[in-house]
């Protein structure tokens, strides 16, 4: 069914029709309306048997979760930025117990400085948590992410994050397609746990494992997360048998076909690309877009059969680790087999804008061979080089990031 | 929302237990993560019982009550069964060592009481009012001694009816010998009956359990004074005897007195009263003496009309022999005691008193100060020892000191005689005696099968400090109600009663069970490691060492120290 | 004659309330030991049940007489026998988790998870919410942790749930410290007690005075249904408690002194024993709280000076004169202070007991049989 | 589910919504994609004013309609009286751009008292829309000059507060301004807005919300008739 609505709303209808048991939720910007909605729905009685716990913090909430489904229960939770890392220790925890947990992630920057809006640092600093991390494009790929992510959580025995760019998707009002009830259950069966607490059939739960067998237990948990690449491949197309539409997967290759340059990109940023890319391609531009859905497991494979025609390939991220570069690129670069042109653009950090004319500078520099290996999009040349230059003049110059602050604000009111 | 909520909720059971019903051979459910999640008890194969350095054992400590008792009796045992009502078990198992539960609840002087643990805590276990209550139990209901062992064949002659024959003659008589007693006066009981005044123990109670013994097929011959006991002997052939005269002589101290002073000594005085025939005392009599018998004298005498008695002491009341109930007693009742005085004279109705004092041993030293005191009769009780005359005719049997000398077996010089209560050297009380038959009884079934008695070896005294006492409630001891003392005066009616029933079973369970389990189920608790099993009732419990890692703390907690820790052997 | 004048008088043991437990009439030991066999099955304790679940069993690598094996298997056989057997454990990290579940061995006989060393309160929560939303409503649930994942790193969770009410039994297992660690100082450390990082050196040795955190009075002051304290020398207290908690619903939450040979520095065989003397010096009032108001406490038997159960303790060791060292009766009397502020708090002492019993007919210490007091 | 180097079925992964099931093909999604250039809206007001929900009540009106819209606030975290400002982004193809509106095509200021303090009309396109809520004229509020710049029958002023007042019975002006703004910029029809409104308020809220729209809607068509008519000043 076709409805205009918020980001968050669509996800939460979404969760909803997935009937969880348990949804435990601690409010942060910009997660709150998803589990606004969701909490709604259990007060009304919509979601009867449901139980909605109020929880005073991420980190409980991430631990409810977790106990919830090790009783048999479908757990789901939403979280971002700071409040992901607050519960960092219980993410990793579900993985390690491969209780099949479900969590939005309304992808927010991370402080300090504190910053609400969005990029991908919070997604990126679990990355090796052992969860199956999923990235959605736009509303309708969360809607249909969120209802592919409980089958596959549950098939898998692993917990699984789907990525919603924060703010851009959660508070955007558009076209999602809702589908019904009962098309859900048809596609989502019920929750038939793997491990269970049960008096009546008790196991202990959470041993701890030494060093004779926690590398089996770490190998086991690699190999389980590569035969999920497979498995979300399939539930990907059980998805289009039971929707008719596609929506989910590993990879999503835009334009490929005899693209010199491709750009690899995750979430809601590779909208914006695939208007700059029809446009490159109006102009005579051979570009294209592979768009990662499935970031966790990597789908290395079907990454480098996306971009093996290209020329050079340019991964555009929200994120980047401090002193390296590219978290997505370095990613890329390995699945790649460490070929050398892929190039690194940082974008829309802490929610910087990122506007279909600069990305078209970025595939226009590309397509002419100038574009640099690490390129931070947008920056403020002039602020950083003024903060640079008064480090090196002082030692004790101050915060940089005060400083920078106190420079736009300067600039900003300079022209009156 | 619209949909089956219901019904996907059922599902999804339905799916979690048809899982977990897959289980494979071992037990582990398909599809659980490796290690993470690991099958119930399985650390039972990690046998914690290697770590062990020390190991629990279970032991038997000798209870205090046991140690003291004269007789020989395990208090803390028929407690146990008096613990759980019954009384018939725990009477039977009393009388396993004495024959006389109802006199000794009367008359004995409860060493037992004096050592029990309980003292240390509140108050000790009231175990002679038990004793008389089981005893009384037992003759309201009929109970009858255990029967005969088959005839053995052999015949042992006892001499004296008191207490130390008559338990000799129970015991040989239970073990299977033919018994043959010889009594000198005309009833038995010896001091029991001609001793012990009525007002504490009723002749009616005594008659029964001797009785009740008799029964057991003894050959009573009364009135038969053995006074030649070769001669006697030659005239009837013994496999074995036993001596049991007692001490009926009463010592004399020399009193300067008058020919019309009348002096008297305790015992004729107590056996007159007892037979009838009380001595004429006047209104005011001085006793002479400071041990029970002495206090026994002064009551009777207070209960013949005497209006003024008063006992008359060498030392002091704490160094007195006399039991302090005794004496309490009899103060209750009027008497006055008179420390550091011996009598020095008695005519023309005063005695004179001369005052002494203790000196650095406790010893009375006569400081030569006198004072004079009216009296119209003055009582001696100053002891009394044996008449062995009837030895004159066996020179072996050695004499020392007025009484016979035996040695650890009860047997005297001459083989085949043995001997036992007041004739022989010690404590001269009941129990005492009552000991020395059982004792005597024992060694004589040995000596006749020709053969040592082996007696086990004595278990480690369980003192105070073996116990955990914090788990024993607190509880006061139960008091036997007495006789208002105005009215004792009057006659010789008993003047303790016994205990009802509820409160002689409360009593019982004061008892704290020393050095000896109880099943209270402590250890099987409070074992961190469940290394303890517990094997039903009466069964008592047993250490698991495959598990057990010798920390110790059953043994610290248990109740009544019935665990010992012994250093592993490896 | 007084009240135990027949046989039908009870043994009055404790404080008026006392988790509503019916006093067991006087049967020797009745009212105390394990079992009994003069008494009704069903007034031993638990414990006594030869067909008890040992929810933690055999094999388990505590320490010898650890306390807090004794405890948990106290509290989760009591919390089985009053579900009859359906219970489901959620364990913070730390020693109990760490000696029952080395892989590949469980202790737990019991449906039982670990997740972390501060959530333990949460993912109860989880567990009962579960339960609740897929109709196992005659599950139960016990969270168990030790005074770490209590009163430090688990308190965030654990006034979340009480503030919730969540349908959760949370258990403190207290020994006073990060034993698991190698006994470093929590929040729970009293004063004066040497840890790893409160050394017995200095000016102040061992653990500062006022700080930590009173637990059992945090958890009154969420209003939550039921709040006790226990011991594991008093066993049908704790079990009394457990089965009054088990039979309500809501957040309730229950303080059990564990011993710690380890760090406490006593002998393996005195775990109980000094647990008991915690109680009756007052330094560890033992009591019950309704919707936030205590509403029993149980009386101290034998008072005790602080001393005699400081003096068990090496970690209290600095605290007395040796050779080498004059000894802190300052701070011996400043822990005195602090029982004696709890015996007037609680009332721990019977009617006429006031303070100074010292004087009475029973000097304190006597009662405790074999406590080795030293003078 | 596409494979690599297959690029023609990702439109349906998108925004084919109202097609559910069809067969996007690729040049077909190109040409939507970069076909006619959508009409976009910027909403100014303060915390508290409706200003997110007209851009959302709006894009439920053109989604009603059958087309596509975008609404999305100005990211960020004030609190009530804050300035705020939300956009609307409509098209008659799926919408991809994630881009903030830079350039919008109409303005819509819900409180005149911002004047001064928010560059209200920074990047309006010429020959752009500008629909301003207030009981003065433009030139008290000192806008006579952009007025001036921009087509005559592009400008309005509506006293939408007192119109909310008299009709919601609340100072909300947001529902009377999109009546406004429909009359003014044609990009919406008023049914379809009266029932977006409806959607969002049940009850009297809701019919006096769709009344202040009509109202407001009506005024602004008249004194368009009348520009037309009028001669320019």
């Amino acid at each position: 069914m076709l409805r205009q609505l918020e980001g968050s709303r669509a996800i939460a209808e979404a969760v909803a029709r997935c009937r969880p048991q348990v949804v435990c939720a601690y409010p942060i910007t910009p997660q709150t309306h998803i589990v606004e909605a969701l909490g709604a729905m259990v007060k009304a009685g919509e979601l009867a048997p449901c139980r909605f716990v109020n929880v005073e913090s991420e980190f409980a909430a991430m631990s409810v979760a977790i106990g919830a489904s090790a009783t048999g229960a479908r757990a789901y939770t939403a979280t971002a930025s700071q409040g992901l890392l607050y519960m960092a220790e219980a993410v990793f925890n579900a993985a390690g117990l491969g209780l099949p947990v479900v969590m939005t992630l309304a992808n927010r920057a991370i402080g300090a400085p504190i910053n609400i809006w969005n990029d991908h640092s919070d997604a990126m600093a679990v990355r090796d948590a052992g969860w199956v991390q999923l990235f959605a494009e736009s509303n309708q790929a969360a809607v249909d992410l969120h209802l592919q992510a409980f089958r596959l959580a549950e098939s898998l025995s692993l917990p699984v994050m789907v990525c919603v760019d924060g703010f851009v998707l959660t508070h955007a009002f558009e076209r999602v397609d809702l589908p019904t009830a009962e098309q859900v259950d048809a596609f989502v069966p019920p929750f038939v746990p793997r491990q269970v607490l049960d008096p009546d059939h008790p196991v202990s739960i959470g041993a701890m494992v030494g060093p004779e067998a926690f590398e089996e237990v770490r190998y086991l948990g690699h190999v389980k997360q590569l035969r999920a690449l497979e498995e979300i491949e399939v539930v990907a197309a059980a998805f289009v048998d039971h929707f008719g539409r596609q929506g989910g997967g590993l990879v999503q290759p835009y334009r490929t076909e005899d693209a010199d340059v491709v750009i690899v990109a995750m979430g809601s940023v590779l909208g914006t690309l695939e208007d700059a890319v029809d446009a490159a391609r109006d102009r005579g531009r051979r570009v294209g877009v592979v768009g990662l859905t499935t970031f966790r497991p990597f789908p290395a494979d079907a990454l480098a059969g996306a971009v093996s025609g290209a020329r050079s390939v340019v991964v555009v991220e929200k994120a980047f680790s401090t002193g390296l570069g590219g978290v997505l690129a370095t990613d890329v670069t390995l699945a790649l087999g460490g070929r050398t042109g892929v190039a690194t653009v940082v974008a829309g950090l802490g929610g910087r804008p990122i506007t279909q004319a600069s990305l078209t500078g970025v595939l226009e520099r590309a397509c002419d061979g100038t574009l640099e290996a690490l390129t931070f999009l947008d920056l403020d040349r002039a602020v950083v080089d003024r903060e640079l230059a008064r480090m090196d003049a002082s030692a004790r110059s101050g915060p940089s990031a005060e400083n920078i602050l106190r420079d736009r604000g300067e600039r900003a009111r300079g022209p009156r | 929302m619209t949909g089956r909520p219901e019904a996907a909720t059922e599902a999804a059971t339905e799916a979690a237990t048809a899982v977990a019903e897959q289980v494979t051979p071992d037990g582990a459910a398909p599809g659980e993560p490796f290690a993470v999640t690991l099958e119930v008890g399985s650390s039972l194969a990690n046998h914690t019982g290697s770590w062990r350095v020390e190991r629990p054992v279970y032991v038997h400590r000798l209870p205090p009550c046991n140690d003291a008792c004269p007789a020989g009796e395990d208090a803390q045992g028929w407690l146990y069964r008096a613990e759980e009502g019954d009384y018939e078990g725990a009477w039977r198992h009393l009388v396993e060592e004495n024959p006389f539960p109802a006199v000794m609840g009367r008359v004995c002087y409860r060493p037992c009481e004096t050592a029990c643990n309980r003292g240390e805590l509140d108050e000790a276990v009231g175990i002679n009012a038990v004793e008389r209550f089981l005893g009384d139990e037992a003759l309201r209901r009929g109970w009858r001694l255990p029967d005969p062992a088959e005839p053995s064949g052999r015949h042992v002659l006892v001499i004296g009816g008191g207490p130390a024959g008559l338990s000799a003659a129970y015991h040989l008589r239970r073990a299977g010998h033919q018994v043959t007693l010889r009594e000198a006066q005309g009833a038995l009981g010896g001091m029991m009956r001609y001793g012990i005044p009525l007002y504490r123990l009723p002749r009616d109670v005594l008659d029964d359990e001797v009785q009740r013994l008799v029964e057991l097929g003894i050959e009573v011959e009364l009135h038969h004074r053995v006074n030649d006991l070769a001669a006697e002997l030659d005239e009837r052939s013994f496999d074995a005897t036993f001596l049991a005269v007692g001490a009926q002589l009463a010592k004399r101290a020399y009193v300067p007195a008058g020919d019309s002073a009348r002096v008297l000594d305790a015992l004729s005085l107590l056996s007159g009263a007892e037979q009838g025939t009380p001595p004429v005392l006047g209104r005011r009599v001085a006793v002479y003496g400071g041990g029970d018998t002495a206090i026994d004298a002064a009551r009777t005498a207070r209960r013949l009309g005497v209006t003024e008695p008063v006992v008359v002491y060498r030392r002091t009341r704490d160094r007195m022999p006399a039991h302090d109930v005794e004496v309490g007693e009899a103060v209750e009742e009027g008497i006055r005691l008179r420390w550091l005085s011996t009598v020095a004279g008695f005519e023309g109705g005063e005695l004179v008193l001369e005052e002494m004092v203790l000196d650095e041993d406790g010893l009375p030293q006569p400081t030569g100060r006198t004072e004079r005191l009216e009296a119209d009769a003055l009582v001696l009780a100053l002891g009394e020892e044996a008449d062995l005359s009837l030895l004159a005719s066996l020179p072996d049997v050695e004499v020392r000191d007025d009484t016979v000398v035996v040695g650890s077996g009860a047997q005297t010089t001459h083989p085949g005689i043995f001997a036992g209560g007041d004739a022989v050297a010690g404590d001269r009380t009941v129990t005492t005696a009552v000991g020395h038959g059982k004792h005597a009884a024992g060694q004589i079934g040995a000596w006749l099968a020709g053969r040592d008695l082996v007696l086990p070896a004595r278990h480690e005294l369980a003192t105070f400090d073996h116990l955990n006492t914090w788990y024993y409630a607190d509880a006061p001891k139960q008091e036997r109600p007495r006789l208002e003392a105005a009215r004792r005066t009057s006659g010789f009616s008993e003047v303790v009663f016994g205990l009802a029933e509820d409160n002689a079973l409360f009593e019982a369970r004061r008892c704290l069970s020393c050095g000896n389990c109880f099943e209270c189920d402590n250890c099987f608790g409070v074992c961190p490691d469940n290394a303890v099993a517990k094997l039903g009732p009466g069964n008592g419990y047993a250490f698991d060492l495959d598990y057990c890692k010798g920390c110790g703390i059953c043994a610290a907690e248990c109740p009544c120290g019935a665990i010992a820790m012994e250093p592993e052997r490896r | 004659m007084d009240e135990h004048g027949d046989a039908a008088g009870t043994a009055v043991r404790t404080g008026p309330g006392d988790s509503g437990r019916t006093p067991v009439k006087y049967y020797q030991v009745g009212s105390f030991a394990v079992g009994n066999r003069l008494v009704a099955l069903e007034q031993r304790t638990v414990q006594a049940d030869p067909e008890r679940s040992n929810a933690l069993t055999s094999g388990h690598r505590a320490c010898q007489g650890c306390g807090e094996a004794l405890g948990a298997r106290y509290v989760l056989d009591a919390a089985m026998r009053a579900t009859g057997g359906k219970v489901v454990a959620v364990n913070a990290t730390g020693c109990l988790e760490v000696f029952t579940t080395p892989y590949p061995e469980t202790s737990w006989q019991l449906p039982w998870l670990h997740s972390l060393f501060g959530n333990a309160a949460a993912v109860a929560t989880g567990v009962a919410a579960a339960l609740a939303a897929t109709g196992r409503d005659d599950v139960r649930v016990v969270a168990q942790a030790g005074d770490g994942g209590t009163v430090d790193i688990g308190l965030a969770c654990l006034s979340g749930m009480f503030e919730r009410d969540d349908d959760v039994l949370f258990v403190c297992y207290d020994n006073q410290a990060y034993m698991n660690t190698g006994v470093q100082r929590s929040a729970a450390t009293p004063p004066g007690a040497r840890t790893a990082t409160t050394e017995a050196v200095g000016p102040d040795p061992g653990a500062p005075f006022g700080q930590g955190k009173d637990l059992p009075r945090v958890a009154m002051a969420h209003d939550i249904p039921y709040v006790a304290t226990a011991t594991v020398a008093d066993l049908f207290d704790l079990e009394a408690k457990v089965e009054t908690a088990m039979a309500v619903h809501g957040a309730r939450y229950l303080h059990v002194l564990v011993p710690c040979p380890l760090g406490w520095q006593t002998a393996s065989a005195d775990t109980v024993r000094v647990a008991r003397l915690a109680t009756e010096s007052g330094l560890f009032p033992v009591f019950a709280a309704v919707d936030g108001q205590v509403t029993s406490a149980s009386r101290i038997r034998h008072r005790v000076p602080v001393e005699a159960y400081l003096r068990q303790q090496g970690r209290y060791r600095h605290l007395f004169p040796s050779e080498d060292r004059p000894g802190r009766p300052d701070v011996v009397a400043r822990i005195q202070a602090q029982a004696d502020a709890n015996i007037a708090r609680y009332g721990l002492l019977a009617d006429g007991d006031g303070d100074g019993d010292e004087d009475g007919t029973r000097p304190p210490g006597s009662g405790v049989a074999g406590s080795g007091v030293a003078p | 589910m596409a494979t690599p180097g297959e690029t023609g079925t990702r439109a349906a992964l998108r925004w084919d919504a109202g097609a559910a099931g069809t067969e996007g093909g690729a040049a077909g999604t190109a040409a939507r994609a970069t076909g006619a250039r959508s009409f976009q809206v910027r909403f100014h007001g303060r915390g508290g004013q409706g200003v997110v929900t007209a851009a959302e009540l709006l894009s439920v009106a053109v989604f009603l309609e059958g087309r596509h819209a975008q609404a999305f606030p100005s990211f960020g975290s004030e609190r009530a009286g804050a300035p705020v400002a939300a956009f609307c982004r409509m098209s008659d193809s799926a919408i991809r751009t994630r881009e903030p509106v830079v350039d919008p095509d109409a303005v819509v200021v819900q409180d005149a008292t911002l004047l001064g303090q928010v560059d209200l009309l920074s990047g309006l396109r010429p020959g752009g829309f500008l629909l301003v809520n207030t009981a003065l004229g433009l030139e008290r509020l000192g806008l006579g000059d952009v007025a001036a710049a921009l087509p005559r029958d592009h400008v309005a002023t509506v006293a939408a507060t007192d119109v909310a007042r008299r009709l919601v019975g609340r100072p909300v002006p947001n529902a009377a301004l999109l009546g406004g703004l429909a009359a003014l910029t044609r990009v919406v029809t008023l049914d379809a807005l009266s029932a977006a409104i409806a959607q969002r308020f049940s009850g009297p809220t809701g019919a006096g919300n769709v009344a202040a729209a009509t109202e407001v809607f009506a005024d602004v068509l008249r004194a368009r008739e009348e520009l037309r008519v009028a001669p320019p000043a």
